[in-house]
């Protein structure tokens, strides 16, 4: 039971959490700015779950310094790659935000509707 | 040809008008109908067998082959069809009925004679082959009978066709009409059924009468 | 190939016989016919004063070559088949020039005859012949499919398409005829040929009261005389094939005569009791009873 | 040799180096096409380094550690294959974009450089999170792409692709993590050694990588979000994605699979069901570059169920996907490209093509090259694929990448003919822009150079002389010379192989020496009157003298893709030259349908029969044991879609009666030959096999009923071609029915029938046809009485018909001796009576063919028409001179052929004594007859001279008509449904029941594709739920 309460655990529920949020935004909001904002959440509850899995117990930051030596830094320090992936699955995130938002700029001026539904010349 | 300009502006059939048509390689040109469906080249004269014996015995065969065109001019073609029945039955004499002029000897003028129906007979007699021969029934083809003053009934058959054998009544009885085969038998085995020979001899005063008296004239001057 | 004077000369011979034998025997239907209508009738040489009286004709038309070669196509079918048809069993004096092909050959020389004719009156450009031909090749096309499949029977049964050993295996009496072994082909093929032989059900190619004469409406003079003398010669030869196909051939003239005279007679007597059949009658009559009788045959045997 | 890792720096370099130069648009263009060209040249000389020698892969480490410590990027063959093609078109893309980007400012240009990197990235790198990076890097790249020509469609379509590519890269890197979480490290080389599958939760992960790499190959029906970039983005990025952008995922799915082997399986099924779908979808589609987005997908969907099969085809696998991928890189693209240059939303404006004729042919390589037709490279992939396959027995698979190419076949022929018929008078002009002609024009170049490369790379293709095609290359060089030049040449040509080929087939295989002179001398003859012809006849020749190749092809070959090489080659080049007749749009699409259809049919009869003699010699299909009925009815429904026997025949009358005056005797009395050949090879290949005898009953019967159905619908028939055309589908059901057989004589009549035929219908086609250009109508009732101007035509058609009709004693009559002799021979008599029968009502129709044009009344119209041209009277009457040669001395012919099946069938042969034949049952001498019936016709001739000399010549209205005279010739000449009473009565047997049932097949087809197409509804959420769902339900079908 113990280990349902740990720190990891309850990040990646949340991050998760998030994701479902997230997505459940997406599918299920008309209006353009709430399904980026949708997106958003998924976003930042996948950089959660990333992090979370990068926890381990009792561990210090993964910085070579005197804290810790070379030696037994694998047993010491939290991974640290999940922490390098995830700097880069933000900045990701954020470009991705942000093209969506000029997206939406770019719809919102051609027809003056932030209505998904009102984009839908293209189909079949 | 003797024939006058006068009555071919008569022509009245527009299907026989001049047209002028395009061809498939898309030149157009002129379609004359008179000219170019019907063939001009006139009756001829076809003379008897030389020697003699031969056209004896062809007379004699044609003579026992009369093979009567079925075409009913006037009131008088209801006396033909008891020809063929038991009772008069002149299949006996070689005599029968044909459906086309083309394999007919015997034109009967069944009576009276309008001047629409001339055109047809004359049509019908000129397609008829050499020799042939005409058997005209009841007064009316002698002098027009009670039609004589009639304004489209023609009086005098032998003006317009050469006539083999008049048979008299109005009308006869096929009695009378099986008399008059007889009689032209025996012209032919005489050699005397040369009407169509004359009738080609004398074309164009035939075809003078014709068409004074047939006044839209709208068909070929020679009917092959 | 060697050239055989004297089978040519029988040949020739046989071929003068049938010719006035088919103009007499079309004199005595006529008389029959006549008979049965309580009249007199024709005298038994009218054929023959009919056919000089044609070719004493003076004057003639032509409407082009096609119309010219169209009678001659129609008499050489005529005598073609006659000269691929054994006439008399015996010896080998009447069996013409059957040996150069079996019966095949004369199924198919029958075409030659009717494709000419219809050729050179289709030149001829009147609309009824074109109609009466229309008639005739779409009853015929019926008409040979029980004729065939008697035919295929007896092939089947004789282990032949020879015509000339089709006739020795008849021979040895009366009971040996197709008729007697083979009945349901005999059947078939015998109703096949009052199709083929032109009479009433199934004149309609000519059916004079309608459109004229059919084909023919434009033939005259010597064109309508060779056209008649094919007619005589036809006549014998069709019935000389349902002859030596079920009733046992012929030995000698006598018994050629006597038995394409019943054959013929078959279907003038028919004739004389059927009124005309519609050409959607005819059509599918003849892939109805004969047809059935023709499969019954070949299943027989099989 | 320059570093690989400098196609990712100098791009860089440059990239942010375009930040500097301002408003300089040109030197920018500049600066971004040099670098491109720089990247193409680094590619290529690895591409060569690799080719060259079998060296080790190069491995690069990035900041100098090895995996798994740092990212590592690897340039072997496949790496530098990919780079390579990705460069090219990424400088060619960018070039035929000149304009585009010029407008739009460096930015664009920009991107695009990023775009490109991002794709080179992909394809080196051996790091999992390194993808996903590059594969974001390369999708916003494309984001922004896409507004490249910002419109009311392009932009929403944009924001659907963002959020949509967004969600999938978003499982990728959730699967990449959880990867690393199990595994430790995020090399994919380490991954797959951690064997990931057997831990549950990795299995998971790697489960989520390669679902999202699918997810990027847009599979069906998750790819909604596509469809509406290809179809509104500028055709020059949807080239980019569907050609470059697809082959990259593809590549990255290759390196994923032995991450997670365990997908292999149902990969084969997502992509089969892609591919099926997406082109039953592109069915119902008329705009260019959405169908194209529908083709791309579907093509994806079959090059990924190909990385599925890696395991089924073993050392085949690099060459197959390989051939198809790069048939599907190039002609997509260059479709792409052409649509660019069109610029038009409907398929049926693609008639502007013709306005630039270059262009239509790039068109035909592209589509020729999706569907897979020699010499390009897809053919020999798909080949490979399907013999590999089979070899597995994986016939659910091949059943259904058969299907699948046949639905696409369906909308990219129908698409074709737009584009040859259509009238394009009323579309605008437009102009040749270099930029965008340069790459198009490569990349049609590329594809067929790939394709003569890959067939060296073909087993069983060595028997194949290249020469033909070659001198057909020439001949389409010289296109613009004048006719008489291209057809001088054309003749030669086939008269040279046939002076190569025919003395040497005489003397070694009689069966071969015959269709081939049916062939080539057939060829020669029908070209012959192509002189009657004026002008250059554009494309004519190149198109006619494929059809001859792809002819003698399947003569000479020995192995069964050397035979299906020649009969793809021939159906390309017969379906070019049925499509030139003016009305004949529709029908050569269903001749192309049915060809195709029947070609698969013939591989995947072929591919069974490799299957288990691992031998593609035609021999082989005699050493078969198991699954002979299969494979005999397969080849047999191939062979007989060319026979058009009944059920297949629907192409047959419209393309026949359509075509142009020589062409309809190419299609009729030559191409439906190769179908009799082909039957005859199997029927020789199997026919000692007992069970086929009971097939062959079938096959009896259904010739039987072909001829009886096609004579009878030709007796109904207003147009003099299209009579003609259903006279061949019944003269074809008789040579079925007599090869059926199975027997000496049965064989004997269908060789000589097919001789036959060949002579006869070719002379009556020839005749009608230049009787045709002559009359200018089809319509038999609009001639009438043209023997008076037309006796040269006339006699012409008499002798074909009365050899048609087989009445003695021309030779037709032989093939109805032989018949009948085979027929009682066989105890086929219920069958033979249909045959025979039908061979009487062929009289309906000969007679009304001759009667209604000839005979009877001259139209007023016609007056002045003169007879057929000289150039159609010459072979014409070597034709007939043929025939009177053979009717005179059928045992010259007769002879050689039964000394021919006699080593097939020794028993039944007939015994000659001269000329005199005798079989078991009758005897025929055919000198004889002719000799007979000669002296007698001549005679009565004389005779009827002698007494009619002196007749009256008359003209046309001198009849006996009911005493008056006609009126017109319309209303005089009896034609138009002559045989009123005769379809009263039998009619019902020729009710087109068959012709219902292929066109509810279609409808059905075609709803179905309507139906299914609903469901990209437009709405960007309700593809988001695709692409959630597919992941759902694909998860549940794995774990």
């Amino acid at each position: 039971m113990t280990q349902y309460l740990s720190v990891e655990f309850i990040a990646m529920l949340t991050g998760f959490l998030l994701m479902v949020i997230g997505v459940w935004g997406i599918i299920s909001q008309k209006n353009l700015l709430k399904i980026v904002i949708g997106f958003s959440l998924f976003d930042t509850g996948l950089n959660i779950v990333i992090v979370s899995l990068s926890y381990v117990k009792n561990s210090t930051a993964p910085i070579l310094d005197k804290a810790v030596e070379v030696s037994d830094a694998a047993s010491k320090i939290a991974d640290p790659v999940p922490q390098a992936l995830v700097l880069t699955s933000i900045v990701i995130g954020l470009g991705v935000t942000a093209l969506m938002l000029a997206y939406v700029m770019r719809m919102f001026r051609e027809k003056k509707s932030l209505e998904i539904n009102s984009y839908n010349e293209l189909k079949w | 040809m003797m024939v006058d300009d006068k009555n071919k502006k008569k022509f009245d059939n527009p299907h026989y008008a001049k047209r002028e048509v395009i061809g498939p390689d898309g030149k157009s040109f002129i379609v004359d109908p008179m000219n170019d469906y019907f063939c001009d080249a006139r009756p001829k004269v076809h003379e008897p067998n030389i020697i003699p014996a031969v056209e004896k015995f062809l007379n004699w065969a044609r003579s026992k082959s009369l093979w009567v065109l079925g075409f009913g001019t006037g009131c008088g073609s209801i006396e033909i069809p008891p020809l063929i029945t038991p009772r008069f039955d002149v299949f006996r004499f070689g005599i029968q009925m044909r459906p086309t002029p083309r394999q007919s000897n015997v034109f009967i003028i069944s009576g009276y004679l309008s001047v629409k129906t001339l055109k047809r007979v004359i049509r019908s007699y000129e397609q008829m082959q050499n020799p042939k021969y005409v058997l005209a029934l009841g007064s009316c083809t002698v002098n027009g009978g009670m039609y004589y003053d009639s304004y489209n009934t023609i009086n005098r058959l032998d003006y317009y066709l050469p006539v083999d054998v008049y048979i008299a009544g109005c009308m006869p009885r096929p009695e009378a009409i099986i008399a008059g085969f007889n009689k032209l038998k025996e012209l032919i085995r005489e050699g005397k059924g040369e009407g169509a020979n004359l009738y080609a001899k004398n074309f164009d005063w035939y075809k003078a009468n014709q068409k004074k008296i047939i006044k839209d004239w709208n068909m070929p001057d020679y009917n092959w | 190939m060697d050239f055989d004077i004297k089978r040519l000369g029988f040949t020739l011979l046989g071929l003068l016989i049938v010719l006035n034998w088919g103009l007499l025997m079309n004199a005595f239907m006529r008389k029959i016919g006549a008979r049965v209508a309580r009249r007199i009738g024709i005298p038994w040489h009218q054929p023959w004063i009919d056919l000089f009286k044609n070719y004493s004709i003076r004057s003639q038309i032509t409407h082009g070559l096609m119309f010219y070669l169209g009678p001659i196509f129609r008499l050489s079918g005529g005598v073609g088949i006659f000269l691929f048809m054994p006439m008399i069993i015996t010896g080998d004096h009447w069996l013409n020039y059957s040996f150069q092909g079996d019966l095949v050959l004369i199924m198919y020389f029958q075409f030659f005859g009717m494709l000419g004719m219809a050729l050179g009156a289709g030149e001829g450009g009147h609309p009824y012949s074109a109609i009466g031909i229309s008639r005739g090749l779409s009853q015929f096309t019926t008409i040979e499919v029980p004729l065939t499949l008697a035919i295929i029977s007896l092939a089947i049964q004789y282990d032949t398409l020879s015509l000339a050993d089709i006739v020795r295996a008849q021979q040895g009496g009366f009971m040996h005829w197709s008729m007697w072994t083979n009945p349901f082909a005999t059947a078939a093929g015998m109703l096949a040929a009052l199709g083929t032989l032109g009479h009433s059900p199934f004149n309609l190619v000519m059916a004079p009261n309608e459109i004229p004469i059919g084909p023919p409406t434009e033939y005259h003079s010597t064109f309508l005389g060779v056209l008649q003398s094919n007619g005589a010669i036809l006549h014998v030869v069709e019935a000389a094939l349902f002859m030596n196909l079920f009733f046992g051939g012929a030995t000698n003239w006598i018994e050629f005569i006597v038995k394409t005279f019943l054959i013929y007679f078959w279907s003038v007597f028919v004739g004389m009791v059927f009124p005309r059949f519609r050409i959607e009658q005819s059509v599918t009559w003849f892939l109805k009873v004969p047809l059935v009788l023709g499969v019954i045959a070949v299943v027989m045997f099989m | 040799m320059v570093n690989p890792i400098h196609i990712v720096s100098i791009a860089l370099g440059v990239a942010f180096a375009l930040g500097f130069l301002g408003k300089r648009d040109k030197l920018s263009l500049g600066l971004v096409l040099s670098t491109l060209a720089g990247m193409v040249a680094i590619s290529a000389g690895w591409f060569i380094h690799f080719l060259n020698s079998s060296v080790e892969p190069l491995q690069i480490f990035t900041g100098g550690f090895k995996p798994p410590f740092a990212i590592n990027l690897q340039m072997g063959l496949a790496e530098a294959t990919f780079t390579l093609l990705i460069n090219v078109a990424g400088f060619l893309g960018a070039i035929y974009l000149t304009k585009e980007l010029l407008k739009t400012g460096k930015n664009m240009m920009l991107i695009f450089l990023v775009f490109i990197l991002g794709l080179n990235v992909m394809v080196m790198t051996r790091d999992l999170f390194n993808l996903f990076v590059f594969s974001e890097i390369q999708s916003i790249a494309l984001a922004g792409l896409i507004i490249l020509d910002p419109n009311r469609k392009s932009i929403p379509s944009g924001f659907k692709y963002v959020i949509a590519t967004g969600l999938i890269s978003s499982f990728l890197l959730l699967g990449t993590v959880f990867a690393y979480y199990f595994s430790g490290t995020l090399n994919i080389d380490f991954i797959s050694q951690a064997s990931l599958q057997y831990v549950k939760g990795g299995a998971v992960a790697v489960f989520m990588v390669i679902l999202a790499v699918i997810l990027e190959l847009k599979p069906f029906p998750a790819n909604g979000w596509a469809l509406d970039v290809y179809e509104s983005a500028h055709p020059g990025i949807g080239a980019l994605v569907s050609g470059i952008a697809g082959t990259t995922s593809l590549f990255v799915l290759y390196k994923l699979i032995p991450v997670a082997p365990f997908i292999s399986d149902i990969l084969i099924t997502l992509g089969l069901v892609s591919f099926v779908a997406s082109n039953l979808l592109g069915l119902s589609q008329t705009n260019p570059n959405r169908l194209l987005g529908y083709s791309s997908i579907g093509q994806l969907g079959l090059l990924s169920a190909t990385i599925g099969m890696q395991q089924l085809l073993g050392d085949k696998f690099i060459f197959i996907a390989l051939t198809i991928l790069i048939s599907h890189f190039f002609a997509k693209a260059g479709l792409f490209w052409l649509s660019g240059i069109i610029n038009r939303d409907d398929i049926k404006d693609w008639a502007m093509l013709r306005k630039k004729p270059i262009l239509l042919v790039l068109f035909g390589v592209f589509i020729f090259s999706l569907i897979g037709f020699p010499p390009l490279p897809s053919f020999f992939g798909k080949w490979s694929l399907i013999m590999e396959l089979s070899a597995g027995n994986q016939y659910m698979l091949v059943t259904s990448i058969l299907i699948g190419s046949f639905i696409e076949g369906i909308y990219l022929f129908r698409w074709l003919g737009y584009a040859i018929k259509l009238d394009f008078s009323d579309l605008p002009e437009f102009k040749l822009n270099i930029s965008k002609f340069l790459p198009t024009l490569t990349w049609g170049i590329l594809l067929i150079a790939t394709g003569v490369v890959a067939s060296a790379e073909m087993e069983g293709l060595s028997g194949l002389s290249y020469w033909p095609l070659i001198f057909i290359a020439f001949i389409y060089l010289i296109d613009e010379l004048p006719i008489y030049i291209k057809n001088t040449l054309s003749i030669a040509g086939l008269a040279f192989y046939s002076w190569l080929t025919l003395p040497e087939l005489y003397y070694t295989d009689m069966l071969r020496f015959i269709f081939m002179g049916i062939f080539l001398i057939g060829g020669i003859l029908t070209l012959i009157a192509g002189y009657a012809y004026k002008g250059k006849r554009r494309g004519f020749y190149p198109v006619a003298l494929i059809m001859y190749a792809g002819l003698a092809y399947i003569i000479q070959a020995s192995t069964t893709l050397e035979f299906f090489f020649g009969w793809e080659l021939m159906t390309a080049g017969s379906y070019f030259l049925i499509i030139r007749g003016k009305k004949s749009i529709n029908h050569a699409l269903s001749y192309m349908l049915f060809s195709i259809g029947g070609a698969y049919a013939i591989l995947a009869g072929f591919g069974i029969t490799f299957a288990e003699t691992q031998s593609m010699l035609i021999a082989s299909l005699s050493q078969l044991s198991n699954m002979v009925p299969l494979v005999f009815i397969l080849l047999a429904i191939g062979f007989m879609t060319k026979t058009a026997s009944l059920g297949l025949h629907i192409w047959l009358p419209g393309a026949h009666a359509e075509a142009e005056s020589d062409v309809s005797p190419m299609v009729s009395a030559i191409l439906l030959k190769a179908g009799v050949f082909g039957l005859l090879l199997l029927m020789i290949a199997m026919g000692n096999n007992p069970q086929i005898a009971t097939i062959a009953y079938y096959l009896g019967w259904l010739g039987a009923l072909t001829a009886l159905v096609g004579n009878m619908a030709a007796a109904f028939q207003e147009d003099a071609k299209r009579l003609l055309a259903y006279s061949s589908i019944a003269q074809l059901g008789y040579i079925l029915f007599a090869l059926a057989m199975m027997s000496h004589l049965g064989w004997l009549t269908a060789m000589y029938y097919s001789i036959n035929h060949f002579l006869y219908k070719a002379i009556l086609f020839l005749t009608i046809g230049a009787v045709v250009l002559k009359v200018g109508t089809h319509s038999m009732y609009k001639m009438g009485g043209l023997i008076k101007n037309m006796p040269l035509a006339f006699i012409a058609v008499l002798i074909g018909i009365i050899a048609l009709s087989g009445v003695p004693p021309l030779s037709g009559f032989g093939g109805k001796w032989l018949f009948y002799n085979a027929v009682i021979d066989k105890h086929w008599y219920f069958q033979g009576i249909i045959v025979f029968f039908s061979g009487i009502v062929a009289f309906l129709y000969l007679y009304k063919l001759i009667y209604s044009i000839f005979l009877g009344q001259l139209k007023d119209n016609l007056r002045h028409v003169t007879d057929i041209s000289l150039w159609f009277a010459i072979p014409i009457y070597i034709l007939i001179i043929g025939i009177m040669i053979i009717s005179a001395k059928p045992e010259w012919l007769l002879q050689p052929l039964g000394k021919m099946i006699s080593q097939w069938y020794p028993n039944g042969a007939l015994a000659w004594n001269g000329g005199l034949a005798t079989s078991t049952y009758g005897y025929w001498n055919g000198n004889g007859v002719m000799i007979t019936i000669g002296i007698m016709f001549t005679t009565i001739l004389i005779w009827l001279i002698v007494l009619s000399r002196k007749a009256q010549k008359v003209k046309q209205f001198n009849i006996v008509y009911a005493a008056e005279a006609p009126q017109r010739p319309e209303t005089t000449h009896q034609s138009y449904n002559m045989y009123a009473g005769y379809n009263k009565a039998l009619g019902w047997i020729v009710a087109p029941k068959i012709t219902e049932f292929w066109n509810m097949m279609s409808d059905w087809i075609l709803s179905l594709a309507h139906f299914t197409r609903l469901i990209y509804n437009g709405n960007g959420q309700r593809y988001l739920i695709y692409i959630l769902g597919y992941f759902v339900i694909i998860y549940f079908l794995v774990f």
